[in-house]
């Protein structure tokens, strides 16, 4: 099994779907001749030409729109969005459009477009370049949100989408770019809408979605090498819908859990997580639900300020140990 | 009113796809509007107009009488006093041609090819309308007639229609595609972003600006800087011009011929149509902000009054054939009422039947009482 | 005490802060000459003039962008967004630029604007037209959120917002604008950042803010009357920030809540408050904590699916009771 | 380069605060650019000139510097190429005129009358910086100077900036706002919408776009339809002209000209002005995508050579005096950057201090590691 980052997944996957269906092109801003911001479809517009890999004027509203009205008409748009932060200028494209435009004709028209964007702080990019506002997205019946957190996963979920006939907000992370991972010969679509518990344990759910699924991994690797405790860790895969079920069973089983995310806590990811495991697990939790998530502040370029306002395997140690704590599993 | 184009007047058809051409010499054309002698269109097609003009006109007095009985909800948006500037257009477009408009669409619907019954079933809520009743007024789309929707939010339905003419561009169709907006509309950052692509990507897009003068109570030369619209398309290299949308025949001859052009070049255009809201912004609006010499010239230019005249004067139609014309259009004006009140409510059990074409895992059915465990 | 409507108490505010104040101003669409959407700024523009009550052209982002510049400049803006549903052409002058003007320069200069706009559903307005999108700004650091649900409350709350000296979302809701209530001769300007027990009881707390605030009362009346239950009501009254410890104080005396809210379930609003409640009560709730809140679809305009769509004092009423018997109280 | 605009030239001053006059007949103006003889200039203005032009070059060095050594963090983009736009707009401007700009802004930061070690300690993530440390690179801040902020995001700068200026216009005051942004910042809505609102309200603000031919790796032929970006005025009935961007005192006296007509009219314009970028995007960007032609043309123009060998010929400074300039230039450099080596880092503690204005009960001020209860 090849070990590939996950930019080169996601640019292999790009390719594999492009070679294998003429209505699948690429639009964005800077992604042919400058190759992508992060690089992601380097070598594409060499090999597709101008009309598969269409760079666009910086109007997020406009060409996310004009993606919008080329999947109305059944072509297949893998729309690149600089970054997570600038999808705002096209929110209206996307929530009062892509989004309604099945439903509010009665079902005469489908949307399949696939939006591509990273998210992530932690790069000293400041207030406006390093949001985390998946939320915005996950909220809205209509769209699909996923979230891989390692390159194979990258690769099912992005075949996925690109199959997929509803409009899906991708969710990318400046932090994973490099990230390496395997990844099989043949990857099949991963199932859209499905948790996965990418690492059995007994003591504690951590759950997390894209980095903070990595986060997770981290620590409950170091927990269980260093202090010989079991974290399971569910990773979101896909933000709406959302597996519930796969959640509160894990939950039934280890009675309490932490919430990883790279957010802002209130009204974050975190909190319908939080509501959803009080709910369906609400016998077996032993302890309230942790979440551990950014700082509510405009993110700080300063690097001190940046490093305590965002979530770190430290900060998530701590929460699992006190959540142990609580549930007199330590100490 | 005189007719001005911005660039010069494009050759319909015959010169084959070829790039925009950046280095357009200027031009003018000036044309008188009113009493025109027809030129070109036979009595068929001018009696067609008429019909189409008076159906769109009775079926809107029934849309408001429904709307003030409750049987239409939400917000509702009659063509009245834009009859000409809708036929004119729709009637420059084949059926297999892409029509996107704002919410004030029910004309636009009815002259792309809809049945009568289905609108008005669309704005009685019912399933036998065009979205199923889960549009209403602001939200009708067919895709038969090539109708590609009404949109609800000012501005939105540019974007989509740009990408509609890339989907053709894309797959070498011969479709175009015509985006109707009104002059409020110009204003917003959507309008910019679009037209620059359409120019730039070179698409088959026609952007009509159907200048009522009004955005609700707002005068064009308080809202637009340039509030010769069409003037706008200037910023894009874009032709723009500007046509009377109280007459028919100048507004279809203008719409043909840019139609036909993006038809055989690609180019995209603006095109501009003035005339006069009759009424409120939608049914409940009493426009009390109106100045009455506005409401007069509305009512002065009425556009199926007009065309009505001018038939008859020009030998085209007679009393008897006119009031015959429209007899017909409020029979059918009536018949689409009675159509959509006899048609089914949707039913409940459908409610979610459209937030997803392709079925997913752990999609949310949850009525409002319902547990989420 | 005069009884006045909501809508009453809205204009009255406006006016007699542009009385207090020369700096502070109106500016929207269509606000002037045709006196509002929804008539709030009647009047006005004949009291005031053009430079008081300015209206712009459609462009949402240009003129709350303006409305944030002149607020920079220690002007007063109070800014009209039509509905909620538009606001999201300005998305990213508010939660990229209002918010975030103050930290990321590090505050250097602030942002003394209101934006006030309604949300709702229920006047068959479609899916674009009818949303409850106050979680993107509820979920803002930078951002105050503010939901009135009474005349008296949206008078208080609105004389505080004008005097703050940060951005704040004033959510109206098209359902409220008749609606009466008293409203005191001199009313003070709210807390922003408390929630009130607007009616004391002992058996459940119901949670509410905005439209879903007075379908609680109703439903809080109808149960004391019909069944001898007694419902206490908490109305959030501010989003953001979130009065936190009233919502457990509450819940720490009944055992059990329920969450009535306009918008999605998914993310909602409510699944903040469930996740608060069930960790700041977690020894006190005798039930997992109940949402009431809008099916998540694309609001249809048909009358019988809005209705079934949309949360309401039956869905409430069900949602208590079962409750109720879920912690043995009633049956 | 030649110079032209669309619209007669604003007659500078005098005229006295009058509305925006929609009939302005259409004029041209065409004037050598490089070789010019100076005129008008006295040569201490042009030695300043020199002196902050080589600043910027000096400093912009240095801040390329610090982020090899990750002493800066984030994106840094420089103004290498620009210096003359940069010192040719700011010395139009008083010390009490509002700039807004991209973030592309160092040079700008200076030229306005910043201490170049804040800006360069704003760059280091210091206390002592623009910004408190709080913006970096892309976002720094100054009351005094009249730096109303660098943006980060393409466009947002330009609704802000014509806030400013209604603001101004509100109270009656007789400042000016620049408004600096890209040639690819053209094709954003919010350009769209804001030129309009500013021509509309006849608000005084000069809206600037530095042409450095390129948006990231996008000339502006790919970006813009109409690509003599000036011309988008039209659209608004708004004055616009082009500079070149290389000659400072050219830029100079048409910013001047435009800022002191909307001083005493209030009226908004639209400059452009033509350069190049020497480097990337930004410091990590190798540029691969630009042909040799375009950085051999880039490299030609370079504005503070062709500046000081102007200088030198005209006779304006020697050869001693020139290195006199660039010595001084390198040690305040050298001095920014010592300054900012040695300022403090934001404490920790500080983290919520900038959330709100107005204090507010329930803030939430948790750590990541912290619970919520
Ligand atoms: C983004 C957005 N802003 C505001 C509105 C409210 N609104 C609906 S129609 C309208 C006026 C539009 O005027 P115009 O473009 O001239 O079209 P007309 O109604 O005259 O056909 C406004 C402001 C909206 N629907 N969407
Ligand atoms: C809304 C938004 N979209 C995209 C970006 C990413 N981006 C940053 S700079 C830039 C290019 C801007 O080009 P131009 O306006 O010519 O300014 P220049 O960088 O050349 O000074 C882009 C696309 C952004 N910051 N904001
Ligand atoms: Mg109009
Ligand atoms: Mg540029």
């Amino acid at each position: 099994m090849a070990v590939i980052t996950y930019r080169q997944a996601l640019h292999d996957t790009l390719r594999e779907e492009m070679l294998a269906d003429e209505d699948v092109f690429l639009i964005g801003e800077e992604i042919g001749v400058f190759e992508g911001s992060y690089k992601i479809t380097a070598g594409l517009l060499d090999e597709f030409g101008e009309k598969r890999v269409r760079d666009t004027p910086i109007a997020e509203e406009g060409f996310i729109g004009a993606a919008v009205g080329a999947a109305m008409q059944g072509l297949r748009p893998v729309a690149e969005l600089m970054t997570i932060n600038f999808s705002l200028i096209a929110l209206d494209q996307i929530v009062n459009h892509a989004a309604k435009i099945y439903g509010m004709f009665g079902g005469q028209c489908s949307v399949p477009m696939v939006m591509r964007t990273p998210g992530g702080g932690g790069q000293q990019l400041g207030a406006t370049h390093s949001q985390n506002i998946e939320l915005y997205y996950a909220f809205v019946p209509g769209l699909k949100v996923v979230a891989p957190s390692t390159p194979a996963d990258a690769k099912a979920l992005l075949r996925a989408s690109i199959a997929d006939n509803d409009p899906v907000l991708f969710l990318e992370n400046l932090a994973l770019y490099n990230t390496k991972g395997e990844v099989p010969e043949t990857v099949e679509p991963a199932e859209i809408g499905k948790a996965a518990v990418s690492r059995p344990g007994n003591d504690i759910t951590i759950i997390g979605y894209s980095r903070m699924a990595t986060v997770a991994h981290q620590v409950a690797d170091k927990l269980e090498d260093e202090e010989g405790i079991s974290a399971e860790v569910v990773d979101l895969r896909s933000l709406r819908p959302l597996d519930r079920e796969t959640l509160v069973e894990s939950v039934r089983k280890t009675n309490c859990a932490v919430i990883a995310e790279d957010d802002w806590l209130t009204y974050g990811i975190g909190a319908e997580i939080a509501a959803s495991i009080s709910d369906g697990a609400f016998d077996s939790l032993d302890a309230p639900v942790r979440r551990v998530a950014a700082a509510e502040v405009p993110l700080p370029y300063a690097k001190p300020l940046e490093r305590a306002a965002l979530p770190s395997a430290e900060s998530l140690t701590t929460a699992v140990h006190e959540t142990l704590e609580a549930v007199g599993r330590r100490r | 009113m005189a007719e001005t184009a911005t660039r010069s007047k494009p050759a319909s058809g015959g010169a084959g796809k070829t790039r925009r051409n950046g280095t357009r010499s200027s031009g003018k054309r000036v044309q008188t509007g009113a009493n025109n002698v027809f030129s070109g269109e036979s009595p068929d097609t001018l009696r067609d107009y008429f019909r189409q003009m008076t159906l769109i006109r009775r079926f809107e007095e029934r849309a408001a009488q429904g709307y003030t009985q409750a049987k239409i909800g939400g917000y509702c948006h009659l063509n009245l006093g834009e009859e000409a500037t809708v036929v004119g257009l729709m009637s420059a477009l084949r059926r297999s041609d892409y029509l996107f408009t704002n919410y004030r669409e029910h004309g636009y619907a009815l002259a792309k090819g809809i049945e009568p019954g289905r609108v008005m079933a669309e704005l009685y809520g019912r399933t036998s309308g065009t979205s199923k009743g889960w549009g209403g007024s602001m939200h009708m789309f067919d895709v038969d007639s090539g109708l590609l929707g009404g949109y609800g939010i000012v501005g939105g339905q540019i974007p989509l229609a740009t990408g509609a003419a890339l989907a053709i561009d894309y797959r070498g169709g011969d479709q175009v595609v015509m985006c109707q907006l009104g002059d409020g509309t110009t204003n917003i950052g959507a309008f910019h972003e679009s037209l620059n692509i359409a120019a730039l990507w070179n698409l088959p897009v026609i952007f009509v600006v159907v200048n009522n003068q009004l955005g609700m109570g707002t005068t064009v030369e308080k809202s637009s800087a340039e509030s010769e619209l069409y003037k706008r398309a200037v910023a894009y290299r874009m032709h723009g011009e500007r046509v009377d949308g109280n007459d028919v025949t100048a507004v279809n001859e203008a719409a043909s011929r840019l139609v036909e052009h993006a038809r055989a070049t690609g180019e995209p255009a603006l095109l501009e149509t003035v005339s006069h809201r009759l009424k409120g912004h939608s049914v409940v609006d009493p426009s009390k902000y109106r100045s009455q010499e506005s409401v007069d010239a509305a009512r002065a230019a009425d556009p199926v009054a007009t065309f009505r005249a001018r038939l008859i004067d020009s030998g085209v139609l007679d009393e008897d054939g006119a009031a015959e014309i429209e007899r017909q259009a409020q029979a059918d004006a009536d018949a689409a009422v009675a159509f959509a009140d006899d048609s089914p409510h949707p039913d409940v059990s459908t409610l979610f039947d459209y937030t997803y074409a392709t079925p997913v895992a752990n999609d949310s059915r949850r009525l409002p009482a319902d547990p989420v465990f």
